[in-house]
């Protein structure tokens, strides 16, 4: 039992480290520290640099051209990478559509997308919530018409990240009606060229636009675009909700995230004239949250190494939702909270690195308090925080 | 002891609801902040820019209660008119204005002809209230301003600041502050426009070489603190109301929404797990309302600790709630909380402006601390809360 | 509008200072600050003396020999004596029997029962729970036998209060079998030297006695001790949990809670060598807890107002209990964490006054301890704070 | 970077496991409790005595870890044997104590024929670690010892007490402290038990003119602070390890009772917000493992700001989740969990003992305060927190 790590996974570190010291572009590693807004084009531009290292599918195995990385190695390339100010790698190529294609994708599909996404020449996206159906998946309502060699699909789907950056969207839509709901759904991929396919975005509340509702009207998705059996797609997506859970605990970015707190609470004055950091009370807060990020941390390589002993993480990655999701969060809102006032101002520019007027107050001030808001959302998307507690009271606690 | 509105209280309160029924239905204020309008002169007509002041003054001679039953409509409202901006100044001018100066702007203060806003904010000062590097240096025949209040709340309305400047002393000294009124189209002062997160609006102010007369100013020269503590007191006393407002809108916009909206075959409201969190966002509001009351009844004493006490005690409790009432209402409206959409994002936001203003929980927290040590070394007895006896 | 208190009002708390001062036994008192135990002797000797002034029934109405205080009168008259330290008046007699008989009770049920509960040398104790029916009274199952001129009375109650000093309990009992479990219940008294009444102590966690099983074996009851009419007794039930709820939240115990608590944090020494009190980190707790009492007491003082005004408290009384013990609790674990080490050791002696050692640590340590122990059961008894949130949702926001 | 248990650590547990199985019933505990049994030879017969001592002192060699898988058994049994005060005092004897005296009691402490105890609490101190007032006189041939340790958890079984005694400096120095052996019977010393809330028990310790011979005194004269500062450190991680089997057998057993007990004709556990509540509890179990695991490793490093922060870090955050689960439990089992019955209240109140001991939330917020402030001023930048790097 060793927290430390072994000499083979400290050479791996120390590779990481250089790598990225070498090749990630100043420019983005700026805005990834200033926590400002980042466009289609940064993601890209380094996630390219990723693909041609081989790096950008970090998770997958070999034999699909991924670079074969042990978990732990993915759990150090993921901190590192957060530490270092890299942009988070966009989930929903390397983590979401390329593991679906290549478990249950043919042959002629696996040759024809997994190279956009390993590359990053590929934007995705991922049409599983509509309107009626949040949290509540087996609802939805998106109906694919069986036209021989082709869908015609129609419906609505909304909260789509980033839709208006995609190529290609992953798209979960009803095919037959069946008694039980989570029958009759199939997976389908979507070129989001298609005719018939309209992206609106959503505002959100602190003045970003990630969010979309993607309208299909008789959008002609032929039939090699569907993924497995027909009708089977709900199998198809329960084995990427898992991933994608097990991913949103993303214990790198929130401690980088901690560590900038502390770089505020270090340059802030507290009321008293010394710094927030020497404020016994703001301090007594910043523990807190520390102390909660220490065992959730712990909590991950705990599983980490249960997994890498070939256990099934279960539920647990509920847990590490629902805990990772209010630490980041409160992590934000303590960082908001520094900045005292300067949290009211709005500033646009500076959060898109935009404009030449300075902003009022801290250059940190304008980002932490856009980020409090912001990541309201972390404990709702992904399914709710309360979905996930169902989930642990229902398959763990067996209530 | 008696906790119930007078008749006035009443009819104020009537006046309130009927103008926020009417015309602040959230698509309506929505539209209004597009067009960039706003209410201000059916403020005036409504009375409510004289509520506290004296009827020698023009006033219907209010108190802080009055105010509060006036700013908890803004807050349910979500109103971007800066009503408290605007009233704390002119209630400082009121007090502390040479003769000249208050003949001059009270009148159209009251009318609603003349906004004004307070301008007492500096970065890099956090909440500390006496903090000002923003200096008055005398010249021959007045004042010369240098320096910037990097956020005035409401200021972008205003045809003149009261402005906190240090005429004596260090950075942070609570001695050595004056106020002085200054003309918006005044030469050397730099009006920039800020937006924000609640849509409310500020500006920041930076003086060049301001040159004023000696008549511009308000109070004593070096000896505004009380006068400004007083003000910020009033200040938190008011957006505790508003906060009130806009929690109990918030909690009902709720409320509605987990028994209207289905998932799974079923409202959301049906989760019991989501109808105590519900009755906990009730409670909230309930205890905010009470905080906020007992704030307002305490400005009237003249026991100034005893005022400080009351007040810090609400602003914390009413942070504590905004906060929770806040974050869960987002919470329970699920994906659509987090929209520009809904009502409830901005509410979120009002209240998180609100949080932060004023002094944040630690910064009132460090006031009773120094209340409650400083009655240790006075006396073995540690003083009494009982805000009735 | 206004916190301060009328001259009338000014009079009537001096009145009550006085009598308090000049007739609250030394000893009684000094348990009650120390936060001791009294025995029944001390309470009943208290009361006997709140009897001969008229005020130990002091909600009542003149018309039953009450005092026929308003209800601010009322709510000043408890608060002071709290302050005063006053033992609480215990409620079973003049909270609970007293206003259902006389409500509900016969000419000659009212004569034969409100004096002793007017002077205090009568103890009653409330026989509501049973084993299997705890917050959830409808379905109890006690059962009274009709016999004519009198009912056999068996079954089993649970969690009552002080059984073992009572000389009788008020009861609920099923006389009917009805498909609705609310009605066929009916409110008996009964003597509780009667034969087959057997008392048996409850142990609670933190080593004190004050609650029992009352098993019940063929009692004989008199129909003269039935309270208004058969199978209707959930109605004076339901009458009467309306009344205890309101009375829970105990604002004036819980500030001279808060006053002791700042007494202790006053006397003790913090890690720094200075008090506690002094350290910003145990203050800051404070301070939390003490906004959280004044809200509750305003809030308390609003619906004081309202009833003054005639309109029904309703489910406010719910937030009271909810809030009221929530905040009694928190003062009662700042207490015991102020003593640090010293809330470990148990000293049954000085909890009870008894013995000649003194206590290992700080006086206060022993009964702050326990305390915080003791006050767990505050959220649970009298309807559970999730019993009241269901009201809550149920009744006022109509989910 | 592995968190699995060795070989070696799946046997120990299993040991625990089994001896917690077959003897430690909630009725067991109860009964031998009553009689005033325990099975201390067990745990000697077992090798737990012998676990973190090098295999030339007669141990096996294990560390924290090793240690706090007995404890979280210990935890989970309620058992109220002394072990970890035993395991803190002798291992600051095989430390620190002179040849003689470490042969003469370190192999009947790993044999269970001697057991030893930690006397460091005084009233007066809070949790300040080094405030002391018993003094250490020395005199011609040794030491006088005289004042009293009011408090020495798990010593009314101890045959000897190291005992913490001022031989310099004034009562709050962090400077001047010794340690010595006293025997139980040793002229001079008082010994009065004490009951505990949580039945471990306690004795207070009162010297009056007791002497001492300078080979009683363990390590350097006035110099023990660091030693007493690593131990207090290890006492922390073993309870934390206790505290997590306490929480998790009252977890079990608190979901047994929703999924048992009914209420209006369904299980208790039906109820949602009952659910969501337990899922809180369950986060919290595997949290405060999570903490005691990274502050049993954390024992392992050289630098003690390291250590220092992490076991800080982690009373913190098992402190925070033993509140949480012990007062959750007591409230989901409604009536029955405030009563002496159930084992739920047992659990409460050990948990309780927990969080007062070694020092609270806040002793420790201040400590890492202190690394944090000074690591401000030593460097532009704040301490990485990056427990493996």
């Amino acid at each position: 039992m060793e927290l430390s790590l072994s000499p083979q996974q400290r050479e791996f570190a120390e590779q990481v480290r250089e790598f990225v010291g070498a090749r990630l572009p100043r420019d983005i590693a700026d805005k990834v520290r200033r926590d400002q807004h980042l466009d289609r084009e940064d993601h890209m531009r380094w996630q390219r640099i990723l693909g041609e290292q081989g790096w950008h599918a970090f998770t997958w195995p070999e034999q699909h051209g991924g670079p074969g990385w042990s978990i732990v190695q993915r759990y150090l390339f993921e901190v590192i990478c957060a530490e270092m100010n890299c942009p988070i790698i966009q989930p929903f190529g390397p983590r979401m559509a390329g593991p679906v294609i290549y478990t249950f994708g043919t042959d002629q599909q696996k040759q024809r997308f997994l190279p956009g996404i390993r590359d990053s020449t590929v934007w995705w996206c991922q049409g599983y919530s509509e309107p009626q159906a949040g949290s509540d998946l087996a609802s939805l309502a998106t109906w694919a018409e069986d036209k021989g060699d082709h869908y015609l699909v129609s419906g609505q789907k909304i909260w789509t990240s980033y839709a208006h950056y995609a190529d290609w969207m992953f798209c979960l839509v009803r095919t037959s009606k069946t008694e039980r709901p989570q029958t009759g759904i199939s997976f389908l991929l979507i070129d989001m060229r298609s005719p018939g396919v309209e992206v609106q975005p959503i505002l959100m509340l602190e003045g970003t636009h990630s969010f979309n509702t993607v309208f299909l009207e008789n959008v002609k998705v032929p039939k090699e675009n569907l993924i497995g059996e027909q009708d089977n797609g709900w199998t198809y997506a329960k084995f990427l909700l898992e991933h994608e859970r097990v991913d949103n605990a993303a214990i790198g970015v929130t401690k980088a995230a901690m560590r900038r707190l502390k770089e505020i609470a270090a340059s802030e004055h507290g009321d008293d004239g010394g710094t927030l950091m020497e404020d016994p009370l703001f301090h007594r807060k910043l523990v807190e949250v520390e102390s909660q990020l220490q065992s959730l941390e712990v909590t991950a390589l705990r599983i980490l190494s249960q997994v890498a002993a070939g256990e099934a993480p279960g539920p647990a990655a509920s847990l590490l939702k629902i805990r990772g999701t209010e630490i980041a969060q409160r992590i934000s809102e303590l960082a908001s909270q520094a900045v005292g006032y300067f949290a009211l101002p709005y500033q646009p520019d500076y959060l898109h690195d935009a404009g030449s007027e300075t902003p009022v107050g801290p250059d940190h001030a304008a980002t932490a308090a856009n980020n409090y808001l912001w990541r309201r959302c972390m404990s709702i998307y992904g399914g709710s925080n309360e979905i996930q507690r169902g989930i642990i009271a229902k398959r763990m606690l067996e209530m | 002891m008696d906790l119930s509105f007078s008749e006035e209280q009443n009819m104020l309160q009537e006046s309130v609801s009927r103008l926020v029924r009417d015309h602040y239905s959230f698509q309506r204020r929505q539209q209004r902040l597009e067009d960039g309008e706003d209410l201000w002169l059916r403020f005036a007509e409504l009375g409510w820019l004289a509520v506290p002041f004296g009827e020698d003054q023009g006033g219907i001679g209010g108190g802080a209660v009055d105010v509060g039953i006036v700013m908890e409509g803004i807050g349910r409202a979500l109103a971007v008119e800066p009503y408290l901006p605007h009233m704390l100044a002119s209630q400082l001018l009121a007090r502390l204005a040479p003769e000249p100066l208050r003949d001059r702007y009270l009148s159209p203060a009251l009318s609603g002809d003349c906004r004004l806003a307070l301008a007492f904010i500096e970065a890099g000062g956090r909440y500390c209230p006496w903090f000002c590097a923003t200096a008055a240096s005398e010249s021959s025949d007045g004042y010369q301003i240098n320096g910037a209040k990097d956020l005035v709340p409401g200021g972008q309305s205003a045809d003149a600041y009261l402005v906190i400047a240090r005429s004596h002393g260090d950075t942070r000294d609570r001695q050595g502050l004056s106020l002085f009124l200054v003309e918006r189209e005044h030469p050397g002062l730099q009006v920039r426009r800020l937006r924000t997160n609640d849509a409310a609006g500020a500006v920041q102010l930076t003086f060049e070489n301001l040159q004023l007369d000696a008549g511009a100013r308000l109070g004593d020269a070096d000896q505004v603190w009380p006068e400004l503590e007083h003000t910020l007191d009033l200040g938190a006393v008011y957006q505790a109301w508003e906060a009130v407002g806009a929690m109990a809108a918030l909690s009902e916009v709720t409320l509605d929404y987990l028994k209207t909206r289905k998932q799974f075959g079923r409202p959301l409201g049906a989760n019991q797990a989501l109808q105590h969190r519900m009755v906990d966002l009730f409670i909230a509001v309930e205890e905010a309302r009470s905080s906020a009351l007992c704030a307002a009844l305490a400005m009237d004493t003249d026991d100034a600790d005893e005022r400080r006490r009351n007040v810090s005690l609400s602003k914390i409790a009413v942070d504590r709630c905004a906060r929770l009432v806040g974050q869960e209402a987002v919470q329970l409206h699920g994906a659509m909380g987090v929209t520009d959409e809904l009502s409830v994002g901005h509410y979120f936001k009002r209240l998180t402006a609100i949080i932060a203003s004023f002094g944040d929980s630690e910064w009132h927290a460090r006031r009773i601390h120094r209340l409650d040590t400083a009655s240790l070394s006075s006396s073995s007895q540690p003083a009494r809360s009982q805000s009735w006896n």
